[in-house]
């Protein structure tokens, strides 16, 4: 049994397992243990990834299996993993994981929530460890519906159209996605012979210049929507509004995760001279991204939408740096992602816990509560601090090395796009110290809150997993940046390589 | 025994009676004078079988089976829009078609 | 080559203490946690005394000029094929020097504290902030390379910005830290810009690279790049303005009077002692490329020290809350030394400044940190930080008194104290560079006299204040720290800088300019004349000088209005003009525009309904015409 | 010339009451009117020798559809009630549009080129017909017919089904087959 299906398998039989018990705490115990399970598995295959890389094995992607399941159209189950993947794949298990004991308290058709709850995440896992871009798409689709679910029943406020909202976008970003992937399709191999959905397949066969210049914009939109790109971004805010706690993280900190993972694997990777001619676009703009995203958090009132607003930034990043096309900045992106994955669950899980007790997320309506509740002020402090970029925590790791390598681009438009990103750390800090202050800091404004408990050991489990990894990675970031550049050496050639077309400016 | 009648004449009666049963069709309220222009509808198309068989396939007899079956199937349409419209009837103590709309958006 | 890795230890003794008492600090006894901390910290000092010993003099025997070592590296990232992220430490004078005046002030910081913070609610927490906040400023002084440096610049802003807001349930406290911090932030971006812009150009982000005379920082091709400046001067003025943003300089200095809001053993150590100074050491690191590469950059850094000088000075006068007199006297200090760095040449006598600079950023460290430890514990005894509170303190407080009387005349510049010896030096180094600076610093030394005999006159003697309960004398663990400064301030000023601390490495002779040092001694004479003839006993003198001034003196009492312009580009430039429009724009246009798509596929649907009525005829109404229609098209008009 | 002048007078009546049938207001002169219709495409039929469908024609239409919707009238509506007729604007849309296909189909029968066939007419005659129905060669229609049947028996259900007075008056399934 290839190590990767059971990230598939693992979910599935969790959720079986699921349907067998018969009150709240089987439930959850279920689910906790299936998906420490996945957790330790995960664990386990950064350890076998190491290991195999350190003996020498120089393929592009370890544990590899291909199994054909639709012929008809050369559709295969192929998988396999090089450092990127696994790094998200840990990452997704990190926050799966921090995300069930995030929702440990869900009383409301709790079965039902965590079956779908873990539906998402094996989508999840099954899009990382794809190499088939159709089986990609598939598990793609299978993380989308459950959220429709999950906001629809389980959200507050005006989750009917929240949910509607975000699946509809998503699903029009999967329909623009789903044209780049048959367009891909049909060019994935020299006429007369078998087309594949294959990636590694795909990457060997040059797909030409007028067709990618086509398809380009369809894979980068429509996983750009996904990513949060500008001006796609608006399901973001009200979706994660919306969104339970647990889906909150997941969405984020995960599923937006997709986008950048998949504008990488697919759009630029398989097209990359349309890439380096139509960069500047969206190099325009994900830098208005950014800096938008980070002016839209300001003002905001809820502290999800605070924390929506700098998902679009972070997020924005992400795309970002991908486009700068050279290794620095797109190990960058990668380190974002994950960073960015870990800071914003661990937002939303204390955003949770926060409004569990005081059921408000107004910041104008809280004020002192680092009193009432250290421990949860602490950690919210250290997650402000991660995402602004503090050193020491994984926010800076991320931005640093996407700013320095976005900046090594030799081009100066490059780098005062750059610049201009760069500036949005200045607008970070403001949006951030302003929610530290006024929510946790000052005097308290309402003496129902006196009254509050601190963190129950079900939520310090959980945000304790977050602050942990983002700390792990913040202090020693040099193994996951090496895992990660170890993978990404060939790619960024293949990409940079048949560089014909400099770019416009 | 249609001697020199051209084929046309048969087929222009058969036309304006379709026609005619169209036009009752759109614009009979009642479901019964409704059911009676689709009946109207039918002859005609009757009519074409039979003549195109007679004048320009008398060799065979499809057209004319054609319409001996057409001819069973409008006695079981009819006995069943019959039991519908009854049925509407008993619902709605009324045959008016524009009172039947539920089915509607 | 001498083993230094154990200076590594230096640092991150704090380091582990802050994890350590994070931790564990709540469920111990408070007291507990200040002795932990005290101790380690106490640790780091003598592993520091050590280094400087062995580094100045015993190592040191029989060769001439100091070498930079780098005791110990490690890969902390790897960025580019050329650039990686190291994490070391990088021994040299001015880190030596630092090292000395960080721990020194942070060990008296924690002994004082652990009187001034008794009974205090977070004990612990404040402890384990101030070890952070030495770990942070010891990383930051040992950087090897430039990110290292803007690592711990951003953990020490980090720092400041938590003990600024200790009091976290007080506003005035939190508006000072967040200000505080996005105001350095803001500093700090032009920095990380600088940064980027030398690196790459440069290709490393080594130090002993960046300021090797024949290395690619300074041997970079000049030639102007935009706005008639090159490529270099842009990256180091950048640099610069991180160094600005973090030491106060006009127009980044906003933060540091509210900055005054934190516990006042913060306020020495952290804003007055040594994370303000770390601007003045930014630019002392990368003082050979500055100097040699980019002497326009430098002219900058010499004319914003010199204005922030003046402007503190002006200020420093009206100010009535004895915290904020002192935060102003730092930014004018500080102004001094950027202003001495800034005349400064490069190697041998030319070098004066660069010597100056630091010597005086050694003798300030002490008599400031005794200046605001003196006024802490004034406040401790007082409960109350504006001097209309106080006079005739004299009495009540004799140690105090003393302490604060000596560090009053150190600043002033009076010999044989070390204020003086430093001052005189940056006034030379200013005389041979640049004749209207000079003068500044002329008035400037007047000035200060002055602020710090106001102050001084006004705390301790002036009219008889009645207190609702006597004022009595701290106890030891807070005065001792004060007499061991005290010493420090009298004391330092004997050092012999030029032979240790240079621009070059190599010594040089260094001798008082008595035609400068005279003027200026009685320059600052005049001054504490003055202030004796208006603070000593209470008067109408200074009503009648205040209203002499007139606006001018409203202007200065109200800081220029600087806070102003400030809260008017945040509140109304960023908030009003642009995140709120952003925010507004975000979920009227763009989202609008997402709803309208949405919105016009429901009335589409609404309107494509409408065929669907339920009504029999219409639906054969559309057939019946659509099939004429369709047979109109194909068999007549489209003819095939 | 006797079968022209029985034609015209055939298609005469057809039209006639064709039309009369969608216009009457009456809904029982309607249904007399339909069965003078029908009568009339019978005796068309004995014009083109189909004997036999002519008198299938005659019983299973004249006979019983007619017969069966004049039931129904009566069930449904009084004698004397005067049936709704369409608003104007309803007419004159469906005649534009029934006019407008008229003529287009007039158009394209008159402009066809009809070839009559010279070959002998196969004979229908009742034994003919007996023999093509439960014929499974080539020309013959057993599978027709039995498909026909079925279809028979599943309506002869399903009216009695729909039809039939449930308790609480829902309709319960509509069985069309």
């Amino acid at each position: 049994m290839n190590i990767l299906s059971l990230f598939i398998l693992i979910p599935l039989l969790t959720i079986i397992a699921i349907m067998f018990t018969s009150n709240m705490k089987q439930t959850r115990i279920v689910s906790a243990v299936g998906m420490g399970i996945q957790l330790i598995l995960a664990g386990i295959l950064v350890y076998l990834y190491l290991s195999e890389r350190n003996a020498g094995n120089m393929d592009a992607m370890l544990f590899y299996y291909d199994a054909v399941w639709f012929p008809t159209l050369n559709i295969h189950y192929t998988i396999g993993v090089d450092g990127i993947s696994v790094a998200m794949i840990a990452l997704t298990s990190i926050v799966v994981f921090a995300g069930i004991f995030a929702s440990w308290m869900v009383d409301f058709l709790y079965r039902e929530f965590f079956i779908s709850l873990i539906l998402l995440a094996s989508g999840v896992f099954g899009f990382f460890i794809s190499l088939d871009i159709f089986t990609m798409f598939l598990f793609y689709e299978l993380a989308v519906i459950p959220m429709y679910l999950l906001i629809g029943l389980w959200g507050s406020g005006p989750k009917e159209y929240s949910a509607m909202k975000l699946t509809l976008m998503l699903m029009a970003g999967s329909a623009l996605l789903f044209v780049a992937i048959l367009g891909i399709y049909f060019y994935s191999a020299p006429a007369g012979s078998q087309l594949t959905f294959n990636l590694l397949e795909i990457a060997k066969n040059h797909i030409p210049i007028e067709m990618q210049r086509f398809l380009f914009p369809f894979a980068f939109i429509g996983f750009g929507v996904l990513g949060a790109l500008f001006p796609f971004h608006t399901w973001s805010p009200d979706g994660h509004a919306s969104a339970p706690t647990a889906v909150s993280m997941l969405h984020a900190g995960v599923l937006m995760k997709l986008g950048g993972y998949g504008v990488f694997r697919v759009a630029i990777y398989l097209m990359p001279e349309a890439a380096h001619e139509q960069a500047w676009i969206f190099l325009i703009l994900t830098g208005i991204s950014v800096v938008y995203g980070a002016f839209g958090a300001v003002v905001q009132k809820d502290l999800k939408y605070i924390n929506a607003y700098s998902s679009v930034s972070h997020c924005g990043l992400v795309l970002f740096a991908i486009l700068m096309m050279n290794q620095t900045a797109m190990n960058g992106a990668v380190i974002q992602m994950i960073s960015h994955g870990l800071m914003t669950a661990l937002f939303f899980a204390l955003i949770g816990m926060i409004y569990g007790r005081t059921h408000t997320r107004l910041i104008n309506e809280m004020g002192g509560l680092m009193k009432v509740m250290p421990f949860l002020g602490v950690v919210y402090v250290i997650a402000g601090l991660a995402s602004l970029g503090l050193p020491g925590l994984s926010g800076f790791v991320a931005e640093m090395t996407i700013f320095v390598g976005s900046f090594q681009h030799t081009d100066t438009f490059h780098r005062v796009l750059t610049i201009v990103a760069a500036s949005s750390i200045v607008i970070t800090a403001v949006y951030i110290l302003r929610v530290v202050g006024t929510l946790l800091f000052g005097p308290i404004k309402n003496d129902h809150f006196l009254h509050l408990k601190d963190a129950m050991w079900f939520e310090r489990l959980s945000t304790l997993t977050l602050l942990i990894a983002i700390a792990a990675i913040g202090m020693a970031p040099l193994w996951l940046s090496n895992m990660i550049n170890f993978s990404l050496g060939p790619i960024v050639e293949k990409i940079n390589g048949v560089a014909t077309v400099a770019g416009l400016f | 025994m249609t001697g020199s009648i051209p084929i046309q004449y048969f087929l222009i009666i058969s036309t304006l009676m379709f026609f005619i049963g169209i036009y009752g069709f759109l614009t009979r309220k009642n479901l019964i004078t409704m059911l009676m222009s689709i009946e109207l509808i039918l002859n005609s198309v009757n009519i074409n079988f039979v003549t195109f068989n007679k004048y320009l396939y008398p060799q065979n007899l499809q057209g004319h089976f054609f319409t001996l079956i057409i001819i069973a199937i409008a006695a079981a349409e009819a006995a069943v829009a019959i039991a519908i419209i009854i049925n509407i009837y008993r619902n709605f103590r009324s045959i008016d078609v524009d009172n039947v709309d539920q089915m509607k958006f | 080559m001498v083993d230094y890795t154990y200076t590594l230890l230096i640092p991150l003794i704090p380091f582990l203490l802050f994890i350590f008492i994070g931790l564990t600090g709540h469920k111990m006894k408070p007291i507990v946690s200040g002795l932990i901390g005290t101790s380690g910290l106490a640790i780091a000092a003598i592993l520091s005394y050590i280094t400087a010993i062995r580094y100045f003099w015993t190592d040191h025997i029989g060769v001439i000029g100091y070498k930079s070592i780098k005791a110990f590296e490690i890969t902390w990232l790897h960025l580019t094929d050329k650039l990686t992220i190291n994490i070391g430490a990088l021994i040299d004078p001015i880190s030596v020097m630092m090292l000395i005046v960080i721990t020194t002030v942070s060990l008296m910081v924690h002994i004082y504290s652990i009187g001034y913070m008794k009974g205090e609610r977070g004990y612990h927490r404040f402890f384990a902030f101030l070890s952070l906040f030495s770990f942070s400023m010891l990383g930051l002084v040992l950087a090897t390379n430039i990110f290292q440096m803007y690592i711990f610049w951003e953990l020490v802003g980090v720092s400041s910005f938590l003990l600024i807001g200790f009091y976290y349930e007080k506003p005035s406290a939190v508006a000072a830290s967040k200000k505080a911090f996005i105001v350095t932030r803001f500093a700090d971006l032009g920095f990380l810009i600088g940064i980027l812009i030398l690196s790459f150009n440069t290709g490393t982000f080594d130090f002993q690279l960046l300021t090797s005379p024949t290395g690619p920082a300074i041997t970079m091709p000049g030639g102007a790049a935009f706005m008639g400046m090159s490529v270099l001067t842009w990256s180091l003025i950048f640099i610069f303005m991180g160094g600005a943003g973090k030491s106060a300089m006009f127009p980044l200095h906003v933060w540091l009077p509210d900055a005054m809001e934190g516990p006042t053993p913060v306020s020495a150590l952290i804003h007055a002692a040594t994370m303000v100074v770390a601007g003045v050491y930014l630019v002392a690191r990368l003082f050979p490329v500055y100097a040699l590469g980019a002497p326009d950059a430098l002219t900058v850094v010499a004319w914003v020290g010199g204005i922030s000088s003046l402007f503190a000075a002006i200020i420093a006068c009206t100010q009535t809350d004895i915290k904020r007199v002192l935060a102003y006297s730092t930014m004018s200090q500080i102004g001094y030394m950027m202003l001495a760095l800034g005349v400064s040449g490069y190697g041998g006598h030319d070098g004066l400044g660069f010597m100056a600079g630091n010597f005086h950023l050694f003798t300030h460290a002490m008599f400031k940190a005794l200046l605001f430890l003196g006024a802490g514990a004034i406040i401790h005894a007082v409960h109350s930080n504006d001097m209309k509170d106080m006079g005739g303190l004299r009495k009540y407080l004799p140690i105090t008194h003393a302490t604060f009387l000596i560090a009053c005349i150190t600043i002033a510049g009076i010999p044989p104290l070390s204020g003086f010896w430093s001052k005189d030096e940056i006034m030379v180094a200013a005389w041979h560079h640049n004749k209207i600076l000079f003068s500044i610093e002329y008035l400037v030394a007047g000035l200060t006299a002055f602020y710090m005999f106001r102050l001084y006159f006004s705390i301790f003697w002036g009219k008889a204040t009645h207190y609702h309960h006597t004022p009595h004398e701290a106890p030891y663990v807070m005065t001792i720290p004060l007499m061991i400064l005290a010493f420090g301030a009298v004391f330092a000023g004997f050092l012999p800088f030029h032979a240790l601390v240079t621009s070059d490495g190599m010594p040089f002779e260094s001798h008082l300019d008595w035609s400068i040092a005279i003027p200026s001694v009685l320059i600052a004479l005049l001054g504490i004349g003055g202030a004796t003839a208006m603070y000593m006993k209470a008067n109408g003198l200074p009503d009648k000088l205040a209203g002499v001034f007139g606006n001018g003196y409203k202007w200065a009492y109200h800081k220029f209005y600087m806070d102003e312009v400030y809260l008017f580009v945040t509140k109304k430039i960023i908030f009003r003009f642009i995140s709120q429009p952003v925010a507004w724009f975000d979920r009227h246009i763009v989202d609008g525009f997402m709803n309208l798509v949405a919105r016009t596929v429901d009335n589409t649907s609404n309107l494509i309904k409408g065929f669907q009525s339920g009504r029999l005829q219409q639906y054969g109404y559309v057939f019946v015409s659509g099939a004429i229609a369709l047979v109109l098209i194909f068999v007549y008009l489209w003819n095939f | 010339m006797n079968s022209e002048i029985m034609f015209y007078l055939l298609a005469g009546m057809i039209l006639v009451f064709s039309v009369l049938t969608v216009t009457s207001r009456k809904i029982l002169r309607a249904a007399v009117y339909l069965l003078f219709v029908l009568i009339s495409t019978a005796a068309i039929y004995f014009m083109l020798e189909y004997t036999f469908l002519a008198a299938v024609q005659l019983t299973v239409y004249a006979g019983g559809i007619v017969v069966l919707i004049i039931f129904s009238v009566l069930l449904t509506s009084h004698i004397s009630e005067k049936a709704i007729m369409a608003d104007r604007k309803q007419s004159l849309l469906s005649a534009l549009a029934v006019g407008a296909g008229a003529l287009l189909t007039l158009l394209t029968i008159l402009r066809f080129t009809f070839v009559p066939s010279a070959l002998p007419a196969q004979t229908s005659t009742v034994t003919d017909v007996g023999n093509a129905l439960i014929s499974y060669e080539r020309d013959g229609f057993a599978l027709p017919f039995e498909v026909i049947s079925i279809l028979l028996l599943a309506a002869l259900i399903g009216a009695i089904i729909v039809a039939r007075k449930e308790k609480d008056g829902i309709i319960a399934t509509k069985e069309k087959k």
